[in-house]
């Protein structure tokens, strides 16, 4: 009896269908039709062209600091992408693809990182939670939001977004542990861009996986490749299968790699070498799944231009209106800070509206303020 | 009507509110087969079984991060954080989100929830214990602060906090749970949160305060009329946030002096507020400094010397007379 | 003497106390290769190594509660919390422990510690990045709060806060970091903890502020001369807790009136301090109520609206207009 | 290379060296000198006698509330043992016996829970903590303790106690990460009696064992038998060794039962089953150990009783010298709640000193106070 050994019910995988070249693995084929995996084309191409519109935008001033999604939309389109319109999405902030997919509108997004509540607005009729600022906490929401769903006996899931950085932050451990109680039917995928900000993640955790974290709270975990739209979708929709089961919480580590800054404030070659990032762009998502789709005669060149110009279009349009939204008149109205902090607002926060209002008028100022350019600023999310 | 104490009526509301709201939980740290360290939570788990009343993990942070999705989702959680002193380690959940998601989202979600937790001294307990923190909640734009002083208030205002469509920490005043009974009415009932009570009427001086801080306030009172002759008005604030800012500059504005009485620290506490509501709303009704009788800005002591940090009647009855004679 | 902004100057005093203390060491998020994501600790890093300049993980709570352990260790740690907006995720291991070691053992164990964090708003970040809570820390027993305005102040004031044997809270005001260069003496100076500075003289009203509010402050001190002929004095508090009461009840008994500036929440914040000491120590000599120009009672709104929210010289001057004219 | 396996470089074991009938796995028997052995046992049975004698003190409101460590003396006795004196101890509250051993008079732990912050006054030339109230705070002082000692290049270690519930606090996960990723020698005790309070372990976490989180770290962990003092004290030795080796931290699971209430203030009726407690009392750790005294010819029936009449002498000594020290002037004198707030006492706080000072000598109270007898009251810790 002395000095046995503990077995414990868990194996780790790791998961990967198209590999760099784009070669498939066809025993792991997931069943999507032609039409489902152009739409996972799609709004991957739409988040990286939005992205990219986003860092002009941010240059010339005209949006503020924001990071950059581009090189993840395999991880937030292939996982999201299995979400039915019932269940929950709670997001970090680099799933710009998904969130586009979910019904999030572009403007809408163009204005959070303009500076307007307004673009953390849950677009009617979607089950979402906007972006979350301070890393980590959103996953209780998810935690509890499964929680509430088992409580009310419905079937749905929710699926949840966190760093490896986010990782090492106290709530993401309460919260795969209420997950794991509970029971919940929550979808935990950890992003593993193996930076944070700075941090290179061997400076963040001394274990060589994320995933092996699952193992601490008795769940299941998976590390798959992030860069690989297939291998995201399958080991997400295996663990909403069990998660809609009954049978809880799953972990997905999708490694990657960050091949832009942390956002448009950051320098990355304050902390690591031009090659280490070039070694990764030859993994890259979006052209990988392109090679696919075109290996097996789905998008031709043609069809592929096509797409392009759409989306094109649809980004210019979108931002214009966003850029008109910040122009009106409701949007740029500095008093509605005070509008949404209660349902009532109470007298003491009345009599101060009306100090600010009273001083506006006065001074006929502040009204323009929401329209101004500025200069980039330093700060960091 | 039935005669109970603040612990009786704290747990009849949760079980008037579980009952009629089938979104109403309970949530927190041995709340359910142990009904709670303060039993207060007495017979909700046998009678709303596992579902609706949570044991939870030890993780304060977990407790209400999860209440506030579980808010978001369309329900209506109670947490239990089991000592005031540790609700810190859940604030950045309070702050970061239940304050904020209405805000945020221009209104589309709100986040119904209420934070109860005993709070404040008086019960000789160890460090952690005996902490009266109320302000920074008030200091928190986003979050409403309700604490009862005693059993029907208790009762009424646990139901306008539940049904209030904001989060709402409710302070317990631990002291008081079982330091007397009261007629609570069988009819359940509210109060408005926001809303002062005058306690008790008078015309010389205005003494405001709340929670357990309240009884040796009135004390107080009754000892200035008896020795002094002095008619003190006793207003009892209930909501620390948003404050009754009107009746206590009604009732300065007559009387031209007052007393603050609270056992939370003293600066930049509910006092400091107070004084700078009057000092704004009725500065020229004055005529001698408000008084602060709090806890002073020192850790609350171990509780071989609780009493001392306290206000007590005969601290608050000095400063009753200091303003008095200014 | 060398002409820098107040982020160089910060910098130049962690340089110092690095090269004078072996004991100090700075960790944090990003603090070390990349230099902080304000670039406060450049040149550490390169300098002084990883043993003395941690790079940590993302866990605030880690880094301060690991920073408490190396204090009782009898270490200096100086630990970087990226953004004030993110220090409520420690805020128990300061409130329980770093304000506390002392009394708790009886002066036995100390945690001379600071925790620095960039606070404020008005550099368009997004949300959670523009908050000045500065007064949760004021009402909390056992820390004390300093906020420079400047460069010079800001490197003496980090060197007081570091030789202090007891936790300081070192609040930068970020939109300050940048702003204006100052002269800095060669060589290292202090400055006094609890000791306000009168950044300009006057004698007919008083006004009070600290951090990045200072500047819209004096900027309506020349304005109200230039356009009114009326002389203020501008006190600059520096030292948020304990703070220097002394110093402005005198300035007040000479000029009996007092406007309060600060980009904070109003209520329980510091101007609701300042307004009781002053109700409790210049009573008589208040001609007007105390004005408060402060940050309001809902979240900073998000970048588009902030400068709406920030008190800025008009809001001031129609402040001490107010008050003059009461 | 599609679903490939993850190996997890860890084996997780089970230690126990004398089985619940005293039988010793001789392979296993630490290297102990009879004096050594003579010397676990007294201090696990001072705990002992001290926690019977304080549960009367209590009941008769000569002390609040407080825990018991009844059952729980090998876990902290066989781990703290392994301290050399400039090693670190950062307790959270259930180790009487390894306080005891270390120093600690038994007056001063008297002191502590009567109310007096002289009972956290760590004693002169002892490297402790005090004890901790809020769950899993301490770990991470634990853990910057012993960054601390590498940057100093200081071959100590520390050891830490926290319990199955505090294991799912955000605190407890940050200072595992801290101390893994940073090399720390920090011995994390894991005192595991299943309930938190009336939380039974199977509510507190989904995982079979405490241990398996070490695996989540990248960092070493085991689980012993924790009513068995040489189980304990083999692995925290080797963990010691490790640390001192510049290897890092362990986690140690220590397996056992809480049979007392949770606090003199807790009633486990309310929980638990009387079978289940029973069910571990036979597994009790003392007379365990004194058995294999027994049978080891080191300690017969007479010297047995001897210790036992030393150490009563020791209580009743211990008990006088507290509550002397409770009446004293230093003691009782309320305005030193201000004396230690800061190095220097800055004028608003000298000002609410004099503030007291002048109403206590006004009304010549709260002198008395200090030293009152009072009913139990039903504060939980
Ligand atoms: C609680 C908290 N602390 C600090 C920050 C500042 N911050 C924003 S993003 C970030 C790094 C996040 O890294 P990771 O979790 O790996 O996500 P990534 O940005 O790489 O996707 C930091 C430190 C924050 N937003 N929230
Ligand atoms: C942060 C915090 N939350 C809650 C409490 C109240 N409390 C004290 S002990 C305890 C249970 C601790 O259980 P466990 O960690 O298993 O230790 P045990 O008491 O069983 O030894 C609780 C909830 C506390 N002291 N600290
Ligand atoms: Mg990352
Ligand atoms: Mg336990």
């Amino acid at each position: 009896m002395p000095r046995k050994p503990i077995d414990l019910p868990f194996k780790l995988e790791y998961l990967s269908v198209l590999d760099e070249n784009a070669e498939l693995d066809k025993k792991l084929e997931p069943k999507l039709t032609d039409d489902e995996l152009k739409t996972l084309y799609r709004y991957m191409l739409k988040a990286r062209r939005a992205d990219e519109r986003m860092l002009n935008m941010q240059r010339q001033g005209r949006i503020g600091t924001f990071p950059q999604a581009s090189g993840h939309e395999a991880i937030s389109m292939g996982s999201i992408f299995c979400l039915e319109k019932e269940d929950w999405l709670v997001p970090a902030y680099r799933e710009l693809a998904g969130m586009l997919y979910r019904g999030w509108p572009l403007e809408t997004i163009l204005l959070y990182w303009n500076g307007f509540e307004e673009g953390a607005k849950v677009p009617d009729g979607i089950n979402d939670l906007p972006m979350c600022v301070p890393v980590a906490s959103q996953l209780l929401h998810a935690a509890g939001i499964g929680m509430a769903m088992n409580i009310q006996q419905e079937k749905k899931v929710v699926l949840t977004f966190f760093g490896d950085g986010s990782s090492s932050e106290g709530d993401c451990h309460e919260a795969l542990n209420f997950a794991a109680v509970f029971n919940a039917p929550v979808v935990f995928i950890c992003l593993n861009n193996q930076y944070a900000i700075s941090v290179p993640i061997a400076k963040q955790m001394k274990n060589e996986t994320v995933a092996q974290r699952a193992i601490a709270y008795g769940m299941q975990g998976i590390r798959v490749d992030g860069n690989d739209v297939l291998a995201v979708y399958t080991a997400t929709q295996e663990a909403i299968a069990r998660a809609r089961k009954g049978e809880g919480p799953t972990l997905i580590e999708c490694l990657t790699y960050r091949f832009t800054p942390h956002t448009t404030a950051d320098d990355p070659k304050r902390y690591r070498s031009e090659d280490e990032s070039k070694k990764w762009h030859l993994r890259e998502p979006l052209l990988r799944f392109a090679k696919f789709l075109k290996n097996k005669g789905i998008m031709n060149d043609e069809q592929k231009i096509a797409i392009d110009a759409e989306i094109d279009a649809e980004i210019k349009a979108a931002v214009a209106k966003a850029e008109e939204l910040a122009k009106s008149e409701e949007l740029m109205d500095p008093l509605r800070m005070f509008d949404y902090s209660f349902a009532d607002m109470p007298p003491f926060l009345a009599e101060q509206r009306q100090e600010l209002a009273d001083h506006i008028a006065k001074h006929k100022k502040h009204k323009k303020e929401a329209g101004e350019k500025k200069a980039p600023s330093p700060a960091q999310i | 009507m039935t005669q109970m104490n603040m612990a009786k009526a704290i747990n009849l509301a949760l079980h008037e509110a579980m009952t009629k709201d089938k979104r109403v939980i309970v949530m927190g740290e041995d709340v359910g087969q142990d009904e709670g360290v303060f039993r207060i939570t007495e017979g909700l788990h046998a009678k709303f079984g596992d579902t609706r009343v949570i044991d939870t993990p030890l993780a304060e942070s977990g407790i209400v991060g999860t209440a506030i999705g579980m808010a978001l989702y369309g329900l209506k959680p109670i947490c239990e954080i089991q000592f005031a002193g540790f609700d810190y380690y859940n604030y950045h959940q309070l702050e970061s989100h239940a304050a904020r998601f209405r805000n945020r989202t221009r209104g589309r979600l709100s986040v119904p929830m209420v934070m109860r937790a005993p709070y404040g001294a008086g019960i000789r307990a160890i460090e952690h214990h005996s902490e009266s923190r109320e302000a920074i909640y008030a200091h928190t734009p986003g979050l409403k602060v309700v604490i009862p002083s005693g059993p029907r208030n208790a009762r009424a205002l646990l139901h306008s906090a539940i049904q209030d469509p904001d989060p709402v920490i409710y302070y317990e005043p631990k002291a008081v749970y079982r330091l007397f009974k009261e007629e609570v009415p069988d009819a359940m009932e509210t109060l408005p949160i926001g809303q002062a009570q005058v306690a008790r009427k008078g015309k010389d001086i205005t003494l405001v305060s709340y929670g357990a801080s309240l009884r040796p306030t009135l004390e107080a009172a009754e000892l200035l009329e008896e020795e002094d002759g002095v008619h003190a008005e006793v207003i009892d604030l209930l909501t620390i946030s948003p404050f009754d800012a009107a009746t206590i500059v009604e009732s300065v504005s007559k009387t031209g002096r007052c007393v603050v009485v609270h056992e939370g620290p003293r600066t930049c506490g509910i006092g400091a507020e107070i004084i700078a509501r009057i000092n704004e709303n009725a500065f020229l009704y004055l005529e001698a400094p408000v008084k602060r009788v709090t806890g002073f800005d020192c850790q609350v002591p171990y509780f071989s010397k609780e009493r001392a940090y306290l206000p007590d009647a005969e601290r608050v009855l000095e400063g009753c007379r200091a303003t008095l004679s200014f």
